[in-house]
Formats: C-alpha cells, sequence, structure tokens
C-alpha cells in the first residue's frame, strides 16, 4: 500500500494544480494578450493608457515590455518577471505607484529601436553613446501623454481655462 | 472609460443615507470610511518642508521683518503657519489675534468660523449670511452651534456625494462675475470647493459681512482696482491704518485660489488642486482621493509622479522656485520697511508737502498688498511662479518710489536711507 | 544596443571624405544633403513671431527707451533682431555699429568674425587665437580669409561628424572652471556646441582677445563678481563710459547658454537647445535633425509636439510668460533711465558728494548689466522664466537706489523724477 502513497500523492498533486490552473486561468499567463495584463487590477492604469495611447493598434504590452533577442530569452524573462509580480502582488508589496525598473527600460529601449530601425539609424547611432531614451521625447507614444497617471483622463482643450 | 461606469454600479452601496448638510463626519465616514479615516489623519500631520509643511511655526520668528510690516494690526502678534484641517476650530480659538484682551471674542463677530467648521453649511441656511455674521464668535462656540472642525459637509452634497459651493460669499462673487458653479465641469469643482476658504476675503461695513473682492476680477491688479473703488466710494477704506505713517493699509490673505487660477502652467494645462493635494491612493483593490490634505512634498511619488515619471527633477526646480521666491520676497520687505521709515519721519515733519504725503501712501499701500499676496499666499511661489515674481518686481518698485515721494514731501535726503532693517540691532521679536 | 551597432552599420555611407575643419559646407553636404539643405533655408527665413522671429526689425524703434539706454555706445545707433545662420556674415559686414565712420573696419579687430564664419576653425588653427585676433575685420575681409558664413565646420568634427568645441574661448572658458570638454555627454553636447558663440564675452586688453567671464562661474553673480574683479584689478574696466554720468558700463550679449543652462525647468530635465531649435524631421523613412534653425515657435508641432502633446497650452504659457517678462523689462527700463538722469544731474553739479556719487555709479552699472542680460538674452524670457524675472526684479531694485543716492550725493530732492521716459515728448528715435 505505502508504495503507493507517491503516487496517489503525485496525482493528487497534479489534480489540485490542474484545478487550480483552470480556474486562476494560469495558462493565459503563458500567451501574450493585453488582457491578461490587466488581470491583475494593479495594471489597470498601464492597460488604460496603453489602450487610449497611440501604439495600441500595432502592439502589445509584451511587444515593449520583453526581450526579443530569441525564444529562449524571451521566455526566461517572461517567466523571472512574470514570478517578480506574481510574488509582490500577492505578499501585498505593491507600491503606491509602480515605476519601471531600469533593466525595464533598457529591454523596452532595444524594442522601439527593433522596430524602428530604420526611422532612427542616422541620428541614433554616431560616435558618441545615445544617452537617452525615446520617451525622453515621445512621451505619449506607450501610455499617453503622463504615463501611468491614475488620475482621471484630462484634456485641456475640454477644460476651458480663462 | 469614464462613461462605462455608470454610478449605479458603483462598487460600494450606501449603509446609511446621510442628511443634508450633516455637520458630523463620522456620519458621513461610516458609508466613507477610507475617506473619513484619512481626513482624521490632517490631525497627526507635524513635520515641516522647507517653507511649508504642517507645524505651527511662527512667521513672524522665522522673518521679523513682519513684525514691522504688520505693526498696528493683529498679525504683528501671531502669524502660524497653517496645519490640518482637523485643526481649524481649535487654532482659531486660540489665536493671539482674537485673545489680544480678555473680551475680545465677544467683540469678534462670527465671521471668524466662516471656514473653520463643518457647522456652517447648516448654519448658514438657518441663519443666512448677514445673520450668521451678526452673531459674535463668543456667542457661537458659546451655544454650541459650532462644534465640528472642517469636514464633508464644507465640500459634498450628501446624498449624491458630488462637490459643492457651500460658502454664500462665494457663491456671490461668483454671480458678481456672471458665473454660476453649477455649470462648471467636474475638474472646475475640484479646485472650486478649495475657493470656499483658500481666498482673499474682507468683511464688509459694521456688521462685518464676508465678502470676496472678486467684482472686477480675481487678478492683482483687478482686485486691487475693486479695493480703490472701494476706498473712493466708501464702502471701505482699510484693513487698518498703520501707526504714525497714516497709511490706509489692505491685508491679503491666502489667494491660494487666485494666484494658482491666474493662468499658471498647472492650471492652463488642466491640472487641479485636488490633483496634487488629495492624489488618488489605493486601498486594496478600491483607490479613492486622499482626503489627508498637506504640503504635496511630503509624498511627492505620489501627488507629483502621477504625472511627473521623473519627480527628482520636479523637486529640484520646486526647491529653485521657493528659493527663488524666498530672497525676492525678503529683497521687496527690505523696499517696503525703507519705505514705512521713510512715510513715518515724513509724516512727523509738520513741513511736509501733504500732496506728495498723499501720494507716497498711496504707492506705498499699493506696494505692500502686492508682496502680501505673495507672502500670505501658502505655497512660496510654487503656486504660479512667474505671476508672483513679476508681482514682486512690480511691488518693489512702488516701495521705492513711495520711498521717494516721502523723502521729496519732506525736502528730506535722509529718508532715502536704504537697508534699514539689516541696520536694525536687535531685530524685532514676536511678542509672548 | 548602440554598441551593438558601430558606426560602420550606417545606412549611408560617406561618399566623399571631408578634409579636417573644411570651411565649404557644400563638401560636407554631398554626404548630408539632408542637414545642409536644411541649413541653407535659414537663408529664407523672414516671418516675425511676438517676441523674436527671423526678420532684422529693429529694436531700437520697437523700445526706443534702448536709445537711451545705451547711449555713447553703437548699441544706440543699430541694434537688430539676429535671424538665420546663413546671414551671419551678411549682417556683421553691413552692420551700423562697424561702419559709423568710413574707416571703421580698417579699426576694428577682426575679433569681430569669431562667430560668423566657418572659416573660423581652420584660421584658429593657423594663427591661434591671439593672432587672429591681432588681425583687422578689414584684412580679414581683403585677404578673403574669411569667405563663408556659419557652417558644418563651426559643429562638426569631419569624418567623425561628433559636435566639437570649436571655438578657443569656449576651450579656454571651460579650463578656467576645470572642465574639459570631451567628457561631456552627447546630450550636453547638444547644448554646448551653441556655446560656440550664444554667450556673453567680452574682450581683453589691447589685443581685443576674446574671453568669456566665466571663471567664478557662469550664474548672473558669478559673472558680475568676475567684472568687478577685472575692474578692481584693472584688467577690464567697462565696454563703454555712460556719456555726462561717468558709468564705467557693462554691456551684455546674447548670454542663451548662460540663462538657460541656469537651472530652467527644460534644462534640469535634461533638454538640449537642440531638441527645440533643432527637431528631428522626417525625409521618407527616415529623420534627421533639422538644420534649418529659428525660433521654435515658427514650428511648434515639431519642436514641442513630441514633448507636450498638449501644444495649444504649452503655447498659451509662452505667451504668458513672454508677455509678462516683456513688461516687467519695460518697468525696469523706466527705472533705469530716471536713475541715468539723476546721475548726469548730478554728475553736472559740482557740490555733489563724490563718494555717494560714485556709490550711485556703481549701483547703476550693476543694475544695468542685469537688465542687459535679460534684453540682450534672445527668449524673451522663456529659455529660463523665473530666473529672469528675479533678475529683472533686483535690477529693478539696484537701479532706485541709484537714484537715490545720486539724489542724495547732490542733496537734490528733483532728482527723485520717476516716470522720466513716459513724460519725454518725442521720444527719441534710431539715427537713419
Ligand atoms: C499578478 C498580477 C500582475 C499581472 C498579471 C501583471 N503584473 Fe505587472 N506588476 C505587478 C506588480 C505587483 C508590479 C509591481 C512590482 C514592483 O514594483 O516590484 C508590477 C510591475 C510591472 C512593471 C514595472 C516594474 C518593472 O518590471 O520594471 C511592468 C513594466 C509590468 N508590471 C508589466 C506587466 C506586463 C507586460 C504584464 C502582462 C504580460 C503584467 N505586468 C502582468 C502585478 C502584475
Ligand atoms: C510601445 C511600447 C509599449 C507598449 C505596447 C506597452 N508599454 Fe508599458 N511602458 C513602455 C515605456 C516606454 C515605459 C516607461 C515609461 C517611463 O519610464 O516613463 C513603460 C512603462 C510601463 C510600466 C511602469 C510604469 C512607469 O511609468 O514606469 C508598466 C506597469 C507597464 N509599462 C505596463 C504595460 C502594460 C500592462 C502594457 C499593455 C497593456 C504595456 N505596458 C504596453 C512602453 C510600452
Ligand atoms: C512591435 C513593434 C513596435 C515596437 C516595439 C514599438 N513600435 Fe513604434 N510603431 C510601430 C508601428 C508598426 C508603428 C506605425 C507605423 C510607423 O509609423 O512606423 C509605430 C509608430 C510609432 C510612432 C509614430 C506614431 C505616433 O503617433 O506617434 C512613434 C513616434 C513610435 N512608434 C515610437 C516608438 C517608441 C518610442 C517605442 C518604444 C517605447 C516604440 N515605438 C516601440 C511598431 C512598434
Ligand atoms: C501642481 C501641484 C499643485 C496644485 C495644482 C496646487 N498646489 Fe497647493 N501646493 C503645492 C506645492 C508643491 C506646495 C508647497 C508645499 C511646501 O512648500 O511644502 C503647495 C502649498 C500649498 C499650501 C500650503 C501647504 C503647507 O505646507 O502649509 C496650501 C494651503 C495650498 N497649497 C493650497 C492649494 C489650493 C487651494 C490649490 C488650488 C487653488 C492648490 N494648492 C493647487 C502644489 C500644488
Ligand atoms: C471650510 C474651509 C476650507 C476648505 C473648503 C478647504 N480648506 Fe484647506 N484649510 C482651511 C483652514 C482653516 C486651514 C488651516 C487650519 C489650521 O491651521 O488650523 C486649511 C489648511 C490647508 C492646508 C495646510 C495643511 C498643512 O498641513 O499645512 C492645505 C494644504 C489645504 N488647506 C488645502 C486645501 C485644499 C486643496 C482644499 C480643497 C480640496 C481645501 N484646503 C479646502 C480651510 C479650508
Ligand atoms: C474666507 C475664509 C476665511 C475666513 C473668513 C477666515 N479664515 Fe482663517 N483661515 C482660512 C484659511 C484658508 C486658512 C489656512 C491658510 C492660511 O493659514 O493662510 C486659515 C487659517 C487660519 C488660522 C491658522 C493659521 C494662522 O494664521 O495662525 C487662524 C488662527 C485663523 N485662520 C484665524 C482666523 C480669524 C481670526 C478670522 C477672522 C478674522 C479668520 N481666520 C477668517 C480661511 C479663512
Ligand atoms: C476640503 C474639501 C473636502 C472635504 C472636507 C471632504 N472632501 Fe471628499 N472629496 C473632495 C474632492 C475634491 C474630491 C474629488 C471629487 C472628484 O474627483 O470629483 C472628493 C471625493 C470624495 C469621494 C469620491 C471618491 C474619491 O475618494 O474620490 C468621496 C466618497 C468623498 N470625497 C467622501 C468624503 C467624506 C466622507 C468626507 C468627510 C469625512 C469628505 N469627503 C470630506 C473634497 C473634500
Ligand atoms: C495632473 C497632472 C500633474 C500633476 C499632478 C502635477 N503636475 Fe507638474 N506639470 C503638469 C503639466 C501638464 C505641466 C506643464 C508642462 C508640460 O506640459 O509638461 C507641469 C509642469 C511642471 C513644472 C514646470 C513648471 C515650472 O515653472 O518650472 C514643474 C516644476 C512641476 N510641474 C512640478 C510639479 C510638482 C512638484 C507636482 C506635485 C506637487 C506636480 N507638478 C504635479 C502636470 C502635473
Ligand atoms: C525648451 C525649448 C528651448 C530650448 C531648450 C532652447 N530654446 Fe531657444 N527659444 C525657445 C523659444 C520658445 C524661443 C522664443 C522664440 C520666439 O520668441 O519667437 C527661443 C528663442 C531663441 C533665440 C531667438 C530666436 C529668434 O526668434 O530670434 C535664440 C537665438 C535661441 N533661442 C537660442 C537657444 C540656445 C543657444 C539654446 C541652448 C543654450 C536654446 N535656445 C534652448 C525654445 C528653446
Ligand atoms: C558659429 C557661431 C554660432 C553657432 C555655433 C551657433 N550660432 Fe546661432 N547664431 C549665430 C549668429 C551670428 C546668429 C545671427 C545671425 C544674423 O542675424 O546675422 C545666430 C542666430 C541664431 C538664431 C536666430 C535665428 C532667427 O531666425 O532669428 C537662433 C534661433 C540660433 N542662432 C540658435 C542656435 C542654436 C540652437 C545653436 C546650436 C545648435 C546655434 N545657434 C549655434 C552664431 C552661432
Ligand atoms: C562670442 C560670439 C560672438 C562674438 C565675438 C560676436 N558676435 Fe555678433 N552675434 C553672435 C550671436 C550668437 C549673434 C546672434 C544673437 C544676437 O543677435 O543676439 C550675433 C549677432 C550679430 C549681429 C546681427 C544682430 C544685430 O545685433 O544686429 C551683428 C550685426 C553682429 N553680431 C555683429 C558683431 C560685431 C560687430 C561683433 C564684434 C564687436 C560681434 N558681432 C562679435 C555672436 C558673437
Ligand atoms: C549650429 C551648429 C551646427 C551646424 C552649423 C551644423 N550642425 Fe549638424 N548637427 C548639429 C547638432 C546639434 C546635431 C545633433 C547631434 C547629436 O544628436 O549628437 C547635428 C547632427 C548632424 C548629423 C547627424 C544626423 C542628424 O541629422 O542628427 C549630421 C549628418 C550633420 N549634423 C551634418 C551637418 C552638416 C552636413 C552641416 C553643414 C551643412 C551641419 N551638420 C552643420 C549642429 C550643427
Ligand atoms: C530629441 C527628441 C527625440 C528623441 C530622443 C527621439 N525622437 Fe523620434 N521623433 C522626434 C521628432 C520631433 C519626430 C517627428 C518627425 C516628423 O514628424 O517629421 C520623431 C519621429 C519619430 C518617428 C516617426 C513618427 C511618425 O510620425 O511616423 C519614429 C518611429 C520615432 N521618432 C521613433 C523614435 C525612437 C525609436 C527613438 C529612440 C531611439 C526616438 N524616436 C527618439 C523626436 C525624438
Ligand atoms: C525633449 C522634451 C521637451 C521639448 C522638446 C520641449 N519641452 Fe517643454 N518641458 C519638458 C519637460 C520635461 C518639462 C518640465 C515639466 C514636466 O516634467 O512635464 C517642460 C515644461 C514646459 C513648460 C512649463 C514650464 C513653465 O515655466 O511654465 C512649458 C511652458 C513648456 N515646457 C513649453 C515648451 C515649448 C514651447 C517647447 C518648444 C519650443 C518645449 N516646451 C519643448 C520637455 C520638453
Ligand atoms: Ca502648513
Ligand atoms: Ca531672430
Amino acid at each position: 500500500m505505502s508504495k503507493y502513497i507517491p503516487i496517489l500523492a503525485i496525482l493528487i498533486a497534479v489534480i489540485a494544480l490542474g484545478i487550480f490552473a483552470y480556474t486562476s486561468e494560469a495558462l493565459t499567463y503563458a500567451g501574450s494578450r493585453p488582457e491578461t495584463c490587466a488581470n491583475c487590477h494593479v495594471m489597470d492604469a498601464a492597460y488604460e493608457n496603453w489602450y487610449h495611447g497611440p501604439h495600441e493598434k500595432w502592439t502589445e504590452c509584451v511587444d515593449c515590455h520583453l526581450p526579443h533577442q530569441n525564444v529562449l530569452i524571451y521566455y526566461l524573462e517572461k517567466g523571472r518577471t512574470g514570478m517578480h509580480d506574481v510574488y509582490i502582488f500577492s505578499t501585498g508589496q505593491t507600491p503606491e505607484l509602480i515605476r519601471a525598473k531600469p533593466e525595464t527600460k533598457t529591454i523596452i529601449m532595444e524594442n522601439c529601436i527593433r522596430c524602428h530601425k530604420n526611422t532612427i539609424e542616422a541620428v541614433v547611432m554616431g560616435p558618441q553613446t545615445n544617452d537617452r531614451f525615446c520617451w525622453d521625447c515621445h512621451r505619449n507614444v506607450a501610455h499617453g501623454a503622463r504615463g501611468l497617471t491614475l488620475l482621471p483622463m484630462q484634456d485641456s482643450t475640454l477644460y476651458p481655462t480663462k | 472609460f469614464v462613461n462605462n461606469n455608470p454610478p449605479q454600479q458603483r462598487a460600494m452601496q450606501p449603509l446609511v443615507e446621510i442628511k443634508a448638510m450633516e455637520p458630523d463626519s463620522s456620519q458621513w465616514g461610516i458609508n466613507f470610511p477610507n475617506e473619513y479615516a484619512s481626513l482624521l489623519k490632517t490631525k497627526l500631520n507635524t513635520t515641516d518642508t522647507t517653507y511649508g509643511g504642517s507645524s505651527k511655526f511662527s512667521h513672524l520668528e522665522k522673518d521679523p521683518r513682519q513684525i514691522i510690516l504688520f505693526a498696528g494690526y493683529p498679525f504683528s502678534k501671531e502669524y502660524n503657519d497653517d496645519r490640518g484641517h482637523e485643526w481649524a476650530l481649535t487654532d482659531v480659538r486660540q489665536t493671539a489675534r482674537l485673545n489680544l484682551k480678555a473680551g475680545d471674542p465677544k467683540e469678534t463677530h462670527a465671521t471668524c468660523y466662516s471656514c473653520k467648521s463643518s457647522n456652517n453649511p447648516a448654519l448658514w441656511n438657518e441663519l443666512g449670511l448677514e445673520g450668521y455674521d451678526a452673531m459674535t464668535f463668543q456667542q457661537m462656540t458659546d451655544s454650541g452651534k459650532i462644534q465640528n472642525s472642517i469636514g464633508c459637509a464644507n465640500c459634498h452634497e450628501a446624498g449624491t456625494m458630488r462637490l459643492i459651493v457651500t460658502n454664500p460669499s462665494l457663491e456671490a462673487a461668483l454671480k458678481e462675475q456672471g458665473k454660476d458653479w453649477r455649470t462648471f465641469s467636474r475638474q472646475e469643482m475640484r479646485s472650486l470647493v478649495c475657493a470656499n476658504c483658500h481666498v482673499e476675503y474682507y468683511m464688509v461695513g459694521e456688521k462685518k459681512v464676508l465678502h470676496f473682492p472678486w467684482a472686477e476680477g480675481t487678478r492683482i491688479d483687478q482686485i486691487l482696482a475693486y479695493y480703490d473703488k472701494a476706498l473712493a466710494e466708501g464702502t471701505f477704506k482699510a484693513d487698518w491704518e498703520y501707526p504714525d505713517a497714516k497709511i490706509p493699509m489692505l491685508k491679503a490673505q491666502h489667494p491660494e485660489y487666485e494666484m494658482y487660477t491666474a493662468g499658471s502652467t498647472h492650471y492652463n494645462a488642466g491640472v487641479s488642486c485636488a490633483d496634487c493635494h488629495m492624489p488618488y491612493v489605493r486601498e486594496g483593490a478600491a483607490k479613492y482621493s486622499m482626503h489627508d490634505i498637506h504640503s504635496p512634498l511630503k509624498n511627492p511619488e505620489l501627488a507629483c509622479g502621477q504625472c511627473h515619471t521623473d519627480t527628482e527633477s520636479v523637486l529640484r526646480r520646486v526647491n529653485l522656485i521657493q528659493d527663488q521666491v524666498y530672497n525676492t520676497k525678503l529683497a521687496t520687505e527690505n523696499a517696503l520697511i525703507d519705505s514705512l521709515t521713510a512715510i513715518k519721519t515724513a509724516t512727523a515733519n509738520p513741513a511736509s508737502n501733504a500732496t506728495l504725503l498723499d501720494e507716497a501712501r498711496a504707492l506705498h499701500r499699493k506696494a505692500q498688498f502686492m508682496w502680501d499676496f505673495v507672502s500670505a499666499e501658502n505655497s512660496m511661489g510654487f503656486h504660479n511662479p512667474e505671476y508672483i515674481l513679476k508681482m514682486l518686481a512690480d511691488s518693489t518698485d512702488l516701495a521705492r518710489q513711495a520711498q521717494m515721494k516721502a523723502s521729496q514731501a519732506a525736502s528730506d535726503p535722509a529718508l532715502l536711507a536704504t537697508g534699514v532693517y539689516n541696520a536694525l540691532d536687535p531685530k524685532p521679536s514676536p511678542a509672548k
């Protein structure tokens, strides 16, 4: 009998994991749909502002936020940041305002260049290193004019000042 | 997306019904525990920033020039920095300005309570503005009509929870400009509720009825024009007369709303007071407006970070702006003190030319009001830096011209001495 | 990522090799037709904005106060607004300031060419700074050494195309501060190349060697301290003496770089001159830096729009800033003219107290330089509004103090007259 215990345990574990995965829609986390990111309400502002920003037509979160050198690096990073975010979220350590980490910025920057290489070639390269981010100027491209603001959307053209 | 979430779908349904103008915030707090709990926190703030913050430090100690500039007026006795909304009642009752001698609160009108209590909306409703202001401060206190510090009823309509104008003087002041706050957008209301209190005011006539000097507009030149007209028409002469100089002085008071809305960068860009002073905070899944109102420099990530990703850079900038304004303000004060000294001496001289001396007084009145408009405003320049610096430049120029006129009036070149304050030894210190 | 893409992978390979310090921009243009073509466009700009733009309108006509303020100095004869880089050579040759009388260009040093031609880098290399400045303006013209207006060689190193310091005076001024531009970041260089020319300068000694007054720093008080030291040590007295007032005056000239880098909002936020004045433009798929440098208010969508999506709101703000600065500047000018009038009269009065009069002169010298630092700067306040408004406030205060000192020196209350300029009828008009 005792020799079945490990098998039973594994079986139960598999079933439990399956139920967990099903009910929590964990598999969707392996995909790339922006709605997946927005599952987490703390990603709401990022989602809303991306949705209203100019890139919604062409990109999903992962196009900018994950490295695209090759599949391996892509999934390694996806796993790493995913684990990190879930850990922070479920342990209630979510910061009041979420900010891109320096590593994240490097990844995003590589992605801007990946897609827009032709456009920016003449101006980004040069004898001195390019020491600024694309979004220093293109402040609205990714997440709207003011980034991940929690404030209601505002438009001064709708708000007459005198 | 805001439109996609009509009010009836809101997560939390009200638990109790709140009666109109309910003065007791804890009642409202049953329905809105986050907002209530954060409002109570305004009692606990004590730390200071470079120029503001939440302790009641003495402005007179920090800058004794103001003792001279307010001589003959209660502000020369005590003038402290403001602190949280929960302190409003305590502070107005304790202030030396209303307790210079024993019977003062019996002689002071209740008008001084106008911006300190959530009992007001119901009281104004009951007594009317004139009736309210006709009572004395002491009567209001003793009758127990005023018991609560600032609270929900000062800003919200019970039931709908929408932001409203509760101070009848604000309603009247807007009407004088042909405006009706009921047509204001939500974003405009997020600043206008503050204008119930954070505005320049004066008290009309013997009845001491609360009034805002806005009929000509809310810019400094328009407010000055308003007061000049009132002086000419005899409806309002002065807040006080400067001793030995016979200048009909004006006192400016917390014109945050007027200053901010005069074309500041942020106002032009559609930013409201609440955006900076009541940023959204997260509590679990819900986000709500932080009602623990204080200096945004105490939580800049939240207050400014919503719009400025590089918080550090804007904070460096705030420092620079405030330092520049503070130093310019001190230079203006030095000029004003030189001018006051000259006018006093010229007034004491019976040979002085009366016309020139009156011109000097008029120039000084204007100069000092412009300075005070900046000084009494509580952001040390940040709410509208360029407007404020221009105002100080103009004020200094006028103060120097006043001094020159006084010297001409007395034909006395000695009145042209500059740096009078710096030569003072010892400097004045506030009464204890 | 940038490191992964070394320069040799660039889409366009150079067609010809450009020799070091090549003065002829059309040579460079073979490799970089977009940049070259846009640079040539600076010749075609003519339209104006409210306070700037690209016509050479006369500042003296627009504001005749400056005729009085510059009396006795060539700037009172002609002072026009700047226009495109392609005009530099034409304009310096034509200016009335160098052609007051027939032989002037023969007496003027070549120093006046320092910021006008792409021939300079090669010439400095050949002659050295002192050798260059020892020549006369006429010699430079006649020898055909200077033939091209501003061009690629003023900002770029041939071959690498990197931005470099080409003016030896800038290199020297940085060294005096212990700085080496070779350690500057790319973003810093995008501002520093403009400092080859858009800076305050003076000419040292008989040899008229070009020098920037930066040894103490580049803020207004540090530059004033520098000139005061030079005065005390006898190394540099004044740009000119004000007629009948005997004031050793300083003339400020286009201190764009000093003004902008003194902690302005944009500088603090890491924005460079090129970001606004040379925004990227698209040509087919690729983008490049627009070399048609002019007022960004003529193409705000491009110049400001990438960073400020709500271009309209920031432009409204620019208007407001410039109007406020302009009006404050006029008030300062009025004070300066009152002061000059007083000092002149006091100087004419033999009974005047010499010490007091010298104090008045020192105050005025300082006041007018501060004003000029703002007035000669070409953005009408926009590059650093708060800093500029504070400077004007201080300048007005000093000008009034100078006037008072002059009145005391002559014991004459009549010198306290204000509004001298406004009473003038007719107003002065520029010489034709
Ligand atoms: C389990 C909830 C959850 C989900 C799902 C989620 N996030 Fe997050 N995310 C968080 C939390 C919590 C943080 C804050 C972490 C921190 O600051 O350390 C965060 C931070 C971030 C950051 C900023 C920090 C950094 O890494 O630089 C980025 C970018 C981000 N998330 C992108 C995404 C994207 C893209 C997706 C979807 C592929 C996603 N998130 C899905 C919870 C989540
Ligand atoms: C076009 C590229 C792009 C896309 C698509 C994009 N982002 Fe971002 N994201 C950025 C950039 C750029 C930043 C950094 C902003 C900064 O540093 O100011 C950023 C920052 C963030 C941050 C951190 C917030 C901050 O201000 O630093 C989060 C969280 C985030 N993104 C989540 C998302 C999610 C979720 C999606 C999809 C719904 C998404 N992003 C889609 C480019 C993108
Ligand atoms: C997955 C590919 C991809 C990535 C990653 C990406 N973009 Fe784009 N972007 C596009 C496409 C496709 C367009 C539309 C076609 C075009 O103009 O090239 C576009 C358009 C733009 C535009 C012009 C549209 C507008 O209205 O402003 C800008 C500017 C831009 N991108 C900048 C950026 C920046 C900055 C980043 C990085 C933060 C970035 N892009 C990341 C694909 C991408
Ligand atoms: C863009 C942000 C912003 C807006 C909008 C704004 N403020 Fe402020 N406010 C500040 C800052 C920053 C300070 C300076 C705080 C300090 O010095 O510690 C300040 C200071 C104050 C103070 C003094 C606080 C103290 O520490 O004592 C009061 C009162 C105030 N503001 C009221 C208002 C009112 C009323 C409005 C609207 C009419 C308003 N503010 C709009 C940012 C803002
Ligand atoms: C009912 C009158 C009233 C209204 C409405 C009101 N205030 Fe106040 N506020 C006051 C008074 C009175 C004080 C000073 C209390 C004291 O020092 O005793 C104060 C203090 C403050 C302070 C200083 C707090 C500190 O810690 O130093 C800030 C900031 C402030 N108010 C901002 C606002 C803003 C923003 C609004 C609008 C959203 C607003 N107030 C609405 C009357 C009001
Ligand atoms: C129009 C509204 C209004 C009226 C009327 C008003 N106050 Fe205030 N009061 C405020 C606001 C707003 C503040 C906080 C801003 C500040 O302190 O400048 C304040 C702050 C105060 C403070 C705390 C700070 C300090 O100065 O020590 C005292 C005490 C005070 N008021 C007393 C009075 C007295 C006495 C009167 C009557 C003469 C009066 N108030 C009338 C709005 C008002
Ligand atoms: C000084 C003015 C002021 C006072 C006092 C005040 N509020 Fe508010 N309140 C605001 C402003 C401004 C908003 C933002 C409204 C908006 O965005 O439309 C707000 C928003 C709210 C909201 C909407 C949700 C949110 O958090 O944005 C609730 C609920 C609320 N307040 C409850 C209360 C309660 C309960 C009290 C008393 C304990 C109170 N308020 C006192 C000014 C005030
Ligand atoms: C709701 C959005 C919003 C909030 C909140 C906000 N700002 Fe701003 N801020 C702006 C806008 C819009 C501008 C105008 C320039 C622009 O378009 O970027 C601006 C400009 C500025 C500037 C440049 C103006 C100058 O005179 O130098 C500074 C500094 C600044 N903000 C500081 C702050 C600080 C400090 C806070 C918090 C107390 C704050 N801001 C909160 C939107 C905001
Ligand atoms: C943030 C944008 C910005 C930056 C950065 C900037 N400028 Fe400007 N500049 C302007 C604006 C706006 C004007 C006003 C133009 C007008 O009035 O038409 C201006 C005006 C000028 C003018 C006069 C143009 C004319 O119309 O005659 C010159 C010269 C100039 N700038 C040089 C510089 C130099 C040199 C730097 C760097 C040290 C610099 N600017 C940095 C925006 C900028
Ligand atoms: C070699 C000297 C030199 C350099 C380097 C230089 N400038 Fe100029 N700039 C001038 C001169 C000289 C003029 C005036 C030409 C005239 O009016 O004849 C001028 C004029 C201008 C104008 C006025 C154009 C108009 O249409 O009114 C602007 C704007 C300007 N420069 C900006 C810049 C910027 C930005 C840089 C750096 C990227 C720069 N300049 C670098 C010498 C220089
Ligand atoms: C350090 C660099 C520098 C030197 C040296 C210099 N300039 Fe300029 N000059 C400029 C710049 C930059 C401008 C454009 C900005 C402006 O006009 O304020 C300019 C503009 C001009 C203009 C066109 C605008 C006007 O004022 O009518 C003339 C003419 C001119 N300079 C003549 C001279 C003369 C004459 C000298 C010698 C006494 C001289 N420059 C020395 C940098 C310089
Ligand atoms: C007034 C200064 C100035 C002059 C004159 C000038 N440039 Fe530039 N140039 C710049 C600046 C600033 C940049 C931006 C460099 C960077 O971002 O590193 C630049 C960039 C470039 C680039 C890199 C691609 C791009 O467009 O950003 C090329 C190529 C170039 N210039 C060619 C030329 C040529 C050819 C000439 C003469 C016809 C010329 N430049 C004259 C200041 C100047
Ligand atoms: C100094 C400011 C600045 C920086 C940094 C910058 N850009 Fe741009 N970019 C611009 C401007 C201005 C334009 C508009 C050109 C036009 O419309 O003619 C532009 C245009 C573009 C376009 C074409 C937009 C269209 O409408 O099709 C793309 C794509 C782009 N940039 C991507 C990038 C990327 C990727 C980076 C980072 C490597 C970057 N930019 C960095 C200022 C900048
Ligand atoms: C490379 C980015 C960039 C460019 C280009 C740029 N700005 Fe800004 N601007 C900023 C930043 C960053 C701030 C600081 C506030 C903030 O963080 O939003 C700012 C602030 C401002 C402010 C508020 C400051 C004040 O004193 O009121 C105004 C107005 C403004 N910009 C106008 C302009 C104009 C006009 C132009 C074009 C001539 C321009 N900007 C070009 C990035 C830029
Ligand atoms: Ca306070
Ligand atoms: Ca010009």
